[in-house]
């Protein structure tokens, strides 16, 4: 095991695969000379030329295209979006294309292609650049998604992601790149939609994904230094597929519920979750499964108003308590 | 004259398949009426020659994406007839297993890697797949057709930027058929010929009379040719017309029937039915054979299409992802 | 009262709101000339001229921007998408501007757009061509979704959309253009954000909105008949904002509830209901909510395929029993 | 010489603003790396003459619309550079109250209708606010401000069109700083100069020097006059350099030293400076004035910033909805 940052953990785990594959490649907006925007592709335009890390134009809807293209070729595209805000400009590509081209046409042809770009708010970048649409995209079937919290899952699943046959939207957050954690040396598989029990508790669940995974735990370490009670935090890990099993399993043992999502609740990810425990676990409820999401607010700049509109430790405190009311 | 140097048999060949498609989608446009066909359907007729006459230039390892106006295109790949009117007719037996329908025929073998419902949606694709033949090293190429209606939107644009950018063998051959659904290009395009907009992207461009087979088949060969040796995109538009509806669903009413007529005098078969007449390689004994042999196979591949069995209901689910279905 | 279709009754809106304002104006492909894909604007570019009913090239992102812009200036644009799908070519400009600009100018402008577009399936349009996506329309902060079902419904919602100082989505379905009901003479307001109980029930409560509410009302006719079981027909009618009064007061009579959408159900519209319920009605229900979607595959072709894809009156009345069971 | 025939006054104030722009995002940028300010933050240094060149020559019915690296604009137009910084600040009496920052400055009083985030996003917006000058029967332009990556994208390209299709009077006006984040034209666009991307709108087009203001100013000039007749839509591209960063974020490793330091010996205050000494319009003594007035103004807008308060939490969900604010 080493230590290594988020970015670290996605760094290797691209390099790795693309030593594994040949037929791996990135291509994305400043991956390369730029060295990636976020710095997610650092050293590899130098490692491995011109020709599996492009640097595109300033053009999503071609880029992903260029991809979903050379992946029904046969070869095995990672794309870069700079930020999930910019899949609006290439939407169509995902959805109408990426998704459903192995359906329309009948299983003659598959899309082994992978979607990777950091979402979320936090940096003051305001309301075109602070978006959480990864359940937009966990809407559509042909899709899958996953949403890392940890540089060890981060790893685990964009190499996943990449030897999966189908398109794979993973999605980073921009907060994480910085954040450390141990990642095991040698190959390791996390299969794509599995959650994960990122703390075990018994009073109560919370079930977040990406980011509001670390919030969730401390909250859930606040919740049981302050009043004595044992939260357990299910990472999603993956939208889609769900893990509906470790979803109902941790709800069965706790029978109290919450979710936790950076983006607008509304239409958002919690009532998918809320939706199942209602139909698979309705009579394992002792109190209403609740929701915290972003404020329902385009984001704003302002550094207070911003901080009032995220999620926070505070609010998944109070939530809980609440549920546990 | 080009047809001295022509093989005849080819031309011959040709020939039929562009009567094939005539006869395959008027027989299409009866089973819709039928209701054995449903949703959309967007026939070829008056466009063969841009089809036959662009893909007969193409070998076996180049790539061809099209738009939902895409039977002739099929057809002229070499897909069974019998599997395409199967696929119109929503037929577990079809090109796309019946998933597909009219405007999403897909034929791997047959190189024919789609046809694609949202205007210029499939041009990115295009470039993806010259893309992978770049990457491995390999000397396909691929072409890629649309309406001069698609030249407006957006992917258009990125897919032109891009193929240069990264000089990649992409024949971008645009079907001007005048109208996309009810408007025509001086309405909504700042230039009234699509090859004008290669322009914008340093990419060499030519407009071709669509309807004379001879003119399209020369300049894509020529343009064919060039790319293999190049490896750089091109753009042809090939100025043609639509006789029938967008789909089958339009009555028209924004064009004169004159206008369609006046057209029809230059219809693409008759043009080049009579040329290979007065080249001696077509005579009306030969003629009258190859409608009675298309007539036949239409009515074959009708059979089969009405015949096969619809998808089972159980298989919903078959298709969405890989692993699942192996 | 006269009986119109839905599409003419869209079409009298259309025309009423162009004679009382000058500055409404409609852009979308094919909308003059051709007189709409659909004939919704059948007539208007005869009556109101090129300026007020503008043929658009294939350039969605430029028509609803352009929208956008106009309205900055203070027309009043109505952007007709020929159907849901092809906002995906455009969804930057809507997600990202027309929903955003006037909080991230703070507050000083105004974008007083309506965007109208068919959604649904049934016509075998395949994967590419037979969407609901209006729910990702409606968990956008700053927009405001409507999905009328009935004829009265959509023209007193799309005037109302029109003289909205916000953008309104307007969502129509292909299959309710050539519906009838009846519709009255004179002009009457529907408040956006108002749901509306189309059918009077006290075992349970069906929530449906756009074509579904039909469906849901033949279903509803069905349980009486052979079951004796008095279903309450909710047509949701707006998505954003909810009218969660309506919803809750429904469920506190009936004390069972269930969902039913055209679109795939994961991460879709019902989950918002339920989630609801689930805060503000938990002690209310008698069993859990339940929800019906269409199958989570992309739209095929076959019309029998199609036919299983789409939920039917039969799938509605089976779940209805359940959640009575 | 164009000075000659100048409004010397006129003249004078232009320099004024260049070096107010200059040491507006000086200051910006310190306050930046002392987290004064945070997010993205662009400056327009070194492309002043674009932004002054092209903004004084505009009419008080005209409407700018510009991207992210929107400081210089504002300023340009007429915005209080209090409020222009408070905005950078976060605080409540910024132009766009706080909820904007850097990339989204907005002022309705000087006719600037946003500085936007998305790459092209705001092309369509210009050519709405366009249309509706024309629907109203106005005299006014639209100026449409974007840089040289941006023309990539499919948003440019419709809107390009659209506003010819449309005969619509907005003037795309191209800041080509050469680099876009990291990646230059020569990399990412099929042609080399911007300007001949206009061929595939029918677009009157020209290229002219960015660093000199008489250059940016005479053509912008000449745009403006001949589209206030024509009502058609035309294109500039502003040949400058950023001598920052793309953003306060860019460690600028894929361009050399050298090269920035080349770029800057043409730095546009000092060749506009050293043209009015030359022509005598301006001395070492008015230079010092205006330097110095320049910093009292800028010191004056920090401080008015750094003594603004936020916005209150409790107003969070102020300006989603008009309604709702009313
Ligand atoms: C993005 C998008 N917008 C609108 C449509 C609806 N539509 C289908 S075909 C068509 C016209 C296309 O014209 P053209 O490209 O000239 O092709 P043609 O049909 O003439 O072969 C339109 C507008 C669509 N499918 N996709
Ligand atoms: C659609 C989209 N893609 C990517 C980005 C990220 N991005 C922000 S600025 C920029 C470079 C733009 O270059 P250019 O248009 O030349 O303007 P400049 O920054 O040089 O003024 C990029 C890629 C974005 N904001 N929007
Ligand atoms: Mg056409
Ligand atoms: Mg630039």
């Amino acid at each position: 095991m080493a230590t290594k940052t988020y970015r670290e953990a996605l760094n290797d785990a691209l390099r790795e695969e693309m030593h594994r594959d040949q037929d791996v490649f990135i291509i994305g907006q400043d991956v390369g000379k730029f060295e990636g925007a976020y710095r997610v592709t650092q050293g590899l335009l130098s490692e491995f030329g011109p020709k599996r890390v492009k640097d595109a134009p300033i053009s999503e809807t071609a880029i992903v295209g260029a991809g979903i293209g050379a992946a029904m070729a046969g070869l095995r595209p990672v794309v870069e979006f700079m930020t999930i805000n910019f899949t609006l400009v290439a939407m169509d590509q995902i959805v109408n294309h990426a998704a459903k081209i192995r359906y329309m046409f009948g299983g003659q042809v598959s899309v082994p292609l992978v979607m990777r770009t950091p979402g979320g708010g936090g940096q003051q970048l305001t309301a075109q650049h602070s978006q959480n649409l990864e359940h937009w995209f966990a809407h559509v079937p042909g899709l899958k998604v996953v949403a890392p919290v940890s540089p060890a899952d981060a790893k685990g699943l964009l190499k996943m992601a990449i030897r999966d046959p189908d398109p794979v939207f993973v999605l980073e957050n921009l907060a994480l790149y910085n954040t450390k954690g141990e990642v095991p040396d040698e190959d390791y598989e996390i299969p794509l939609g599995s959650a994960d029990v990122k703390r075990e508790g018994k009073d109560i669940s919370i079930f977040a994904h990406s980011r509001m995974v670390n919030v969730a735990l401390r909250a859930a370490e606040r919740l049981e230094d302050e009043e004595g009670i044992s939260a357990e935090v299910v990472d999603l890990r993956s939208l889609r597929p769900l893990d509906t099993e470790t979803i109902l399993n941790s709800v069965r043992k706790t029978n109290r519920a919450m979710t936790v999502e950076e983006g607008w609740a509304t239409f958002g990810v919690g009532g998918e979750i809320v939706s199942l425990l209602m139909d698979q676990a309705f009579d394992d409820l002792d109190a209403p499964v609740k929701r915290v999401g972003g404020e329902e607010v385009p984001m704003p700049y302002s550094k207070p108003l911003e901080r009032a509109a995220i999620p926070s430790v505070d609010r998944v405190y109070d939530v809980a308590l609440q549920v546990l009311a | 004259m080009a047809t001295t140097t022509e093989n005849k048999q080819q031309l011959l060949d040709n020939y039929r398949m562009m009567v094939l498609i005539r006869h395959f989608e008027e027989r299409a446009a009866q089973l819709y009426t039928q209701a054995h066909i449903g949703g959309y359907c967007h026939l070829n007729i008056g466009e063969e020659a841009t089809v036959v006459g662009a893909l007969s230039t193409l070998g076996p390892k180049d790539i061809v994406f099209t738009a939902y106006r895409d039977h002739g295109h099929a057809l002229a790949l070499g897909s069974d007839p019998g599997a395409v009117m199967a696929e119109l007719c929503g037929k577990a037996t079809g090109v796309s297993k019946g998933r597909g329908g009219s405007m999403h025929l897909f034929d791997l073998e047959h190189r024919l890697y789609g046809g694609y419902g949202i205007v210029g949606g499939h041009l990115p694709l295009a470039v993806g797949a010259a893309l992978a033949i770049q990457y491995r090293e390999e000397d396909g190429v691929v072409m890629c057709i649309f309406g001069e209606g698609a030249t407006n939107i957006g992917a258009f644009h990125e897919a032109m930027n891009m193929a240069k950018v990264y000089h990649l063998p992409v024949l971008f051959f645009c079907a001007n058929n005048q109208y996309a659904m009810g408007s025509m290009p001086e309405e909504d395009s700042a230039v009234p010929e699509m090859w004008m907009k290669a322009c914008a992207y340093d990419m060499a461009a030519e407009r071709i009379d669509g309807m004379d087979f001879f003119s399209v088949r020369e300049a894509t060969r020529r343009a064919v040719e060039r790319m293999r040796e190049t490896r750089e995109p091109m753009f042809l538009e090939a100025f043609t017309y639509r006789f029938r509806g967008h789909s089958m669903a339009d009555a028209g009413r924004y064009r004169s029937q004159d206008e369609v007529r006046e057209w029809q005098r230059r219809d693409p078969i008759q043009l080049l039915g009579r040329r290979l007449e007065e080249d001696g390689i077509l005579d009306t004994r030969t003629r009258e054979d190859i409608e009675k042999a298309v007539d036949e196979e239409v009515e074959r591949a009708t059979r089969f299409a009405l015949e096969s069995p619809s998808p089972e209901t159980d298989d919903l689910y078959q298709y969405v992802y890989t692993e699942e279905d192996e």
